[in-house]
């Protein structure tokens, strides 16, 4: 079994690659990007939550001086009754194209309706307001309970419920319904002492990127379509712009530019294919950026939702069954996370007897998009809480009951799959052990919450490229944007195995042209995969290094050795040169070398993470300051640790946001009344601790140093740990999110 | 003979067994063995000969690459989740 | 963002016939942080802006213990909290000053722009109210001056006449014995709009026992901000009690007519005018106490 | 097409001449007429903080500024901040405590940070949350940006 071990280059700091650039602000973001004879696009977005479009008139937009071409639905082909497999995933393509131009409906408040090109942005603007879109208005539907009702209004005629590939014969807004069932819940619930059954409301939450979406295209002459964008994966671009665009894949490249933050609201294209469109028309260079009130209004958040929980345990603690309803809004189209949220829920318990049930359904609110985590912490929230509550009836200390019945090799998924190694207990056992967990919390209106949470974290297809330089540095070759700080942790692993210092290596994110497949930087995959590829590639690197050394000391290829960045020959001849010197040699030898990795490893290796979270409860206004917070999580093995500590204190701040204001706020009509980061309110620093990260490495068997994936789960425990720590504090179970002042006013009997 | 775990929607067509052991040395192969014994699977699991989209396959708890000519080995647990996206 | 036209005037003259001459298409621009964004977003239309900041008397931040505040139009938050005479004088102004944006805002934000633009929600009238300031005001006649709880009429709206413009909010100088607070409610500790604001001011007797004289005004809970009158009245002579103060808040909150909004629900509101108003006037008598 | 007006102003301590429509912001002016994109758009109406620069010495969102304000004005953005062949101490701060994820708050977070250890060499961690609260980073949870600047001012 792989165990820590010491590393000279993975564990270490060293500064990113990217990083002079990025302080210095030369560094080139999508909306960055410059081109001769560039015109600027505007997209024209729906004013109504659900309207039919009758008709859309571009003439007088069209004859404004300046405008150079105006775009609808129109001018993309007919997606007719297609499938579009994207690597990630398979979406209906006239969903995908619907999504980037309405066609028949308006399904949401900011859904995308016309683009137009000009001569400068502002000029597309008011050319925007002069185009003339007929509405039929509907009524919306806003909520995903109400969405199910039976009388209420569909989004789409023909959506049908499907079950695992039945579908149901009547319409309706439940596009799917997914179930898991393990053991017995009925005998599992007869055999509890205490029950715990609690309903549960998660609000509409937004990814919050500090970048707004851009896409800049050209079309040569010769129809060769060039993208420049910021994407979290150019491979994902280049494949859903062919498929909505129905163009060969060989005629697109996507440039992936630095991108300004995604955590899975940048995998979906939305302007990009509109900037083709655009720039096809014109035959100039067209550049679309998104305002925030687009990004609010038009990108997709991440589901509110709908959640009972109920479980059961014996006086011991030992929980003997459990059971959750989850439903989930997907928005405009299906495809919400409740799948992996229902996967997910139960996930840090060994319980024999589990049912789950998730809905995904549709509402007049725009398409979600994955967002860190995806589902998990909606369906942690509740889970979570009610684990508190059962430790509490119970007199037991929350991280005893967790531990007492915490998931561990072997124990069976309520999904099904067996655990591999994990570190479940290792980060509960952490967080129990720690100072803060320790520290006495008895101040009138303070209290402490904790919560643990699980993601799977995915593998995928990576691929990398080395190319061996002569003075002994490498150019690592990768397909993988870099968010936060990947290039120095793939790099660091190339490094590694050519026992060579981080800073000989030189890493560049290149094109759609210019390495293999790569897919997305999300689902916490890229240290782990694109690492494993650039491990691949330097070993492939590394076995050619060992036939230059051969044929230089005339030795069998078996007789060369390399250990800490020395080739040496074993078996009789005393030679040694440094992985440096060879590199020097390598034209005497045979020429250059180019090594390669592809992979697309299954053993992404799901990661856990224990939160603890000390707050103060203003009783008089409701307002929580969060006043403490340690977040212990398993990283496998931590390549870069201030990279995995900087995404452990991400993740849990983002889910500060989510749990204490964050929401999509509508009236009535449908019409979302905060898109501004005003009033979409996103902690700042000042309303924060220190974020006290804490890694435990429990190593993945399925990665050569052990790395599991890190961006992601933080952001599960937070909501849990601090309704919690507030129900701690002044004895009152939140159960709906955000828990925002009014709602912990409305909660305490205040007003 | 790998293992298939069934899915719980899917239980109806076997009469409430949540696990079936079915010759196969490939996914292709043990998906055939199962509709033959309990007809209606295979459409429920597959379209055009693929697996069917938002569909994962997992065997012995790893993820696979989605292909049902994947190779199985005798002792497979075989699993037929939805499958996952990360953000 | 609709094109425009910029101007900028050098002296009060020169800005009032602009103004007179332009009517509604006109603007005055100081810090810009309000009509800059409103103008990009569309919720106002303006053909002209009229940059006043080179005018000297928009300029002008003067304060003598006997005369009190001179207080520019267009001086920018920082250079307000910067005067340390100012922060002494006049502590619930810079509470104020300080929360109004973040830093970057507060380095262009005026206060006096802040009550041109008369947002209910505006931090820095109720201080103003507070401290009995008023507002100097050129017009095509001359100057003029009013109370600034007479100022603001409705939401974005104010008493500014055709070719009228702010010059200066002049504060008198402090009693002795008296002090200022203000506060607000927002859901996060900076960056936002406040839900509820409550400002006060009290002068004690000589004994710090007894408000000889009291004022309270409130943010966020009317179409304009508002002097809480009957409130303040109701203060006056009284020895300092939490019966005292809590007639104070309750006649507060009967005049509060708040809206729900994405900000905050009436009932909120109403609860929160209660709270902040005992907070508001609690902090100023604290700071009387405080101060030998 | 709007009239554009002819503004010389000094950045980084270079004089500098460009046209601009009225309606064009200081952060238009630098990312489309000078090339300046180390400012970044985050929000366009001052609640982000992307594109902080330092006015006349004062910290500013450029988006809340006119280009045409800035006549005979001096304007310092981020790439002006390093010397040739030196980072400021805040840019090295930054690295060495990886404040950074993504990067594109970076440039604003440090123009606001140069702003206030300019005024408060010695900050408490209080006074550096309270500055740059209206500065958003989505990726860090600001722990490293915090403790950077404290590095940065230690290190002065």
């Amino acid at each position: 079994m792989l165990e820590n071990k010491e590393y000279k280059v993975i564990g270490t700091r060293p500064i990113r690659h990217d990083g002079v650039d990025k302080v210095t602000g030369r560094a080139l973001y999508g909306a960055d990007f410059q081109a001769a004879g560039l015109l600027h696009g505007r997209v024209l977005r729906s004013p109504h939550a659900h309207a039919r479009i009758i008709s859309i008139d571009t003439s007088r937009a069209e004859a404004l001086p300046g405008v150079k071409g105006v775009v609808t639905a129109k001018d993309l082909p007919d997606p007719g009754d297609k499938i579009a497999d994207l690597g990630e995933g398979a979406v209906n393509l006239k969903y995908l194209c619907d999504n980037i131009l309405a066609s028949d409906k308006a399904l949401y408040k900011g859904h995308a309706v016309a683009a137009v090109a000009a001569t400068n942005p502002h000029i597309a603007e008011e050319a925007c307001t002069l185009i003339d879109v007929e509405y039929e208005v509907l009524p919306p539907v806003l909520e995903v309970r109400q969405a199910m009702e039976p009388d209420a209004p569909l989004l789409h005629d023909h959506i049908r419920t499907t079950s695992l590939g039945e579908t149901a014969d009547e319409p309706s807004n439940v596009a799917s319904h997914i179930q898991h069932k393990l053991g017995d819940p009925e005998k599992g619930f007869a055999e509890a002492d205490v029950i715990i059954e609690r309903e549960f409301v998660t609000g509409t939450v937004h990814q919050g990127y500090i970048e707004p979406h851009n896409a800049t295209a050209h079309y040569n002459q010769d129809g060769q379509l060039t993208i420049w964008c910021s994407t979290q994966g150019a491979f994902t671009v280049r494949e859903q712009v062919a498929e909505i665009l129905q163009y060969p894949i060989s005629k697109i490249k996507v440039v992936p530019m630095e991108i300004g933050g995604g955590f899975g609201g940048k995998i979906s294209v939305y302007i990009k294919p509109v900037a083709a469109l655009l720039a096809k028309k014109t035959g100039k260079p067209v550049k679309v950026l998104m305002n925030r009130a687009d990004v609010f209004e038009g990108t997709g958040p991440t589901p509110a939702s709908f959640i009972r929980v109920k479980m059961g345990a014996t006086n011991e603690g030992k929980i003997t069954a459990a059971e959750a309803y989850l439903a989930f809004e997907a928005g405009a189209y299906p495809g919400s996370p409740v799948g992996p949220g229902a996967m997910c829920i139960f996930a840090p318990y060994n319980i024999e007897n589990v049912i789950i049930d998730g809905y995904d359904v549709v509402v007049n609110k725009p398409k979600t998009a994955p967002y860190r985590a995806p589902g998990a912490p909606n369906a942690a929230f509740g889970s979570e809480t009610v684990v508190d509550e059962i430790a509490e009836k119970l007199g037991i200390d929350p991280l005893e009951i967790r531990l007492l019945n915490a998931a561990k090799a072997g124990d069976r998924r309520a999904d099904g799959p067996v655990h591999p190694r994990i570190g479940c207990i290792e980060t509960v056992e952490a967080a129990k052990a720690h100072p803060h967990y320790t520290a006495p919390n008895g101040k009138k209106h303070h209290g402490r919450g904790v919560a643990s949470g699980y993601w799977f974290n995915i593998g995928l297809e990576s691929s990398v490229t080395i190319n061996v330089n002569a003075d002994g540095t490498i150019n690592l070759i990768e397909g993988s944007t870099d968010i936060g700080g990947t290039r120095a942790s793939i790099a660091m692993q190339a490094a590694e195995v050519l026992g060579i210092s981080a800073e000989s290596v030189n890493p560049s994110v290149v094109d759609t042209e210019s390495v293999g497949y790569t897919a997305v930087t999300g689902g916490s995959r890229t240290t782990y995969a694109t690492g494993y590829a650039a491990y691949e590639a330097a070993q492939d690197v590394k076995r050619q290094m060992i036939a230059r050394a051969a044929k230089l000391w005339e030795v069998d290829e078996a007789n060369v050795q390399f250990a800490d960045g020395e080739f040496s020959s074993i078996n009789g001849k005393e030679e040694q040169i440094s992985f440096r010197d060879l590199c020097g040699r390598l034209g005497e030898t045979g020429g250059p070398i180019v090594g390669s990795g592809t992979v697309n490893p299954g053993g992404a290796g799901g990661a856990y993470a224990t939160h603890v979270v000390d707050v103060a409860v203003d009783e008089e206004t409701g307002k929580v300051d969060i006043l403490r917070y340690t977040a212990v999580q398993d990283a496998g093995k931590a390549i870069h640790p201030s990279y995995v500590e900087g995404q452990i204190q991400g993740g849990a701040v983002q889910g500060i946001g989510w749990a204490l204001n964050e929401e999509y706020i509508y009236n009535a009509e449908g019409e979302m009344t905060n898109a501004s980061f005003l009033d979409y309110r996103m902690p700042t620093c000042l309303d924060l601790p220190m974020i006290d990260a804490v890694i435990v490495e429990v190593p993945n068997p399925g990665h050569p140093y052990g790395v599991r994936g890190v961006g992601e789960v933080p952001i599960v425990p937070p909501m849990a740990a601090i309704a919690n720590a507030i129900y701690d504090a002044i004895g009152v179970r939140m159960t709906e999110l955000p828990m925002s002042p009014d709602r912990l006013l409305k909660a305490m009997g205040k007003i | 003979m790998p293992t298939v775990a069934i899915p719980s929607l899917l239980r109806n067509l076997t009469n409430g067994k949540d696990s079936i052991t079915v010759p196969g040395a490939t996914i292709r192969e043990v998906i055939d063995n199962l509709e033959d014994r309990y007809p209606g699977m295979k459409a429920r699991l597959c379209e055009e000969d693929r697996i069917k989209p938002g569909l994962a396959v997992y065997v012995n708890g790893l993820l696979t690459r989605g292909s049902i000519l994947e190779h199985v080995d005798t002792d497979a647990e075989i699993h037929f989740l939805p499958a996952i996206g990360g953000g | 963002m609709r094109d425009f036209s910029y101007i900028a005037a050098t002296t009060i003259p020169e800005a009032v016939a602009l103004l007179d001459a332009k009517g509604e298409s006109a603007r005055i621009l100081a810090g810009g942080t309000d009509l800059i964004v409103q103008v990009r977003e569309a919720r106002r239309d303006v053909d002209w802006m009229i940059d006043i900041k080179s005018i000297p008397e928009v300029n002008d931040l003067n304060y003598n213990a006997t005369t009190g505040l001179t207080l520019g139009a267009a001086v920018e938050c920082y250079k307000i909290y910067a005067d340390d005479a100012i922060c002494d004088a006049y502590p619930g102004l810079i509470d104020a000053t300080q929360i109004i944006g973040g830093t970057a805002i507060q380095g262009r934000a005026a206060v006096g722009g802040n009550l041109c633009n008369a947002s209910p929600a505006a931090d820095g009238i109720p201080p103003l109210i507070v401290l009995n300031a008023s507002c100097v005001i050129a017009g095509p006649n001359g100057l003029r001056e009013l109370p600034v709880e007479d100022f603001c009429t409705a939401p974005g709206q104010t008493v500014l006449g055709k070719g009228e413009m702010l010059v200066s909010m002049k504060v008198p100088a402090p009693a002795s014995n008296s002090s200022s607070y203000y506060l607000r409610f927002i859901p996060r500790n900076e960056m936002d709009i406040a839900v509820v604001g409550a400002g006060a001011s009290v002068t004690l007797d000589a004994a710090k026992q007894t408000i000889v004289s009291a004022r309270i005004a409130l943010a966020a809970v009317a179409p304009t901000p508002l002097f809480a009158e009957e409130a303040s009245a109701l203060l006056a002579g009284q020895e300092i009690s939490d019966a005292a103060i809590d007639a104070a808040a309750e006649a507060a909150q009967a005049i509060a007519r708040p809206i729900s909004d994405m900000r905050g629900t009436a009932e909120q509101r109403t609860h929160l005018v209660g709270v902040l108003t005992r907070r508001a006037l609690n902090g100023a008598i604290q700071r009387v106490r405080e101060t030998t | 097409m709007a009239r554009r007006s002819h503004v010389q102003t000094t950045i980084n301590g270079e004089t500098v001449e460009f046209l601009c429509e009225p309606r064009q912001s200081l952060l238009e002016v630098l990312r489309d007429e000078l090339h300046l994109t180390g400012a970044k758009e985050g929000c366009n109406n001052g609640n982000c903080g992307a594109c902080s620069v330092i006015l006349d010495g004062r910290l500013v969102n450029s988006c809340l500024v006119l280009g045409v304000e800035t006549e005979g004005k001096s304007v310092e953005t981020i790439e002006g901040l390093a010397e040739p062949d030196k980072l400021h101490p805040i840019q090295d701060a930054f690295l060495e405590n990886a404040a950074l994820q993504c990067g594109i708050c970076t440039p604003g977070f440090i123009m606001s940070a140069k702003a206030l250890l300019d005024q408060n060499p010695n900050p408490t961690e209080h006074e550096v949350r309270y500055w740059l609260a209206g500065n958003l980073c989505r990726c860090t949870g600001y722990d490293k940006i915090v403790r950077a600047v404290l590095d940065a001012a230690a290190a002065k």
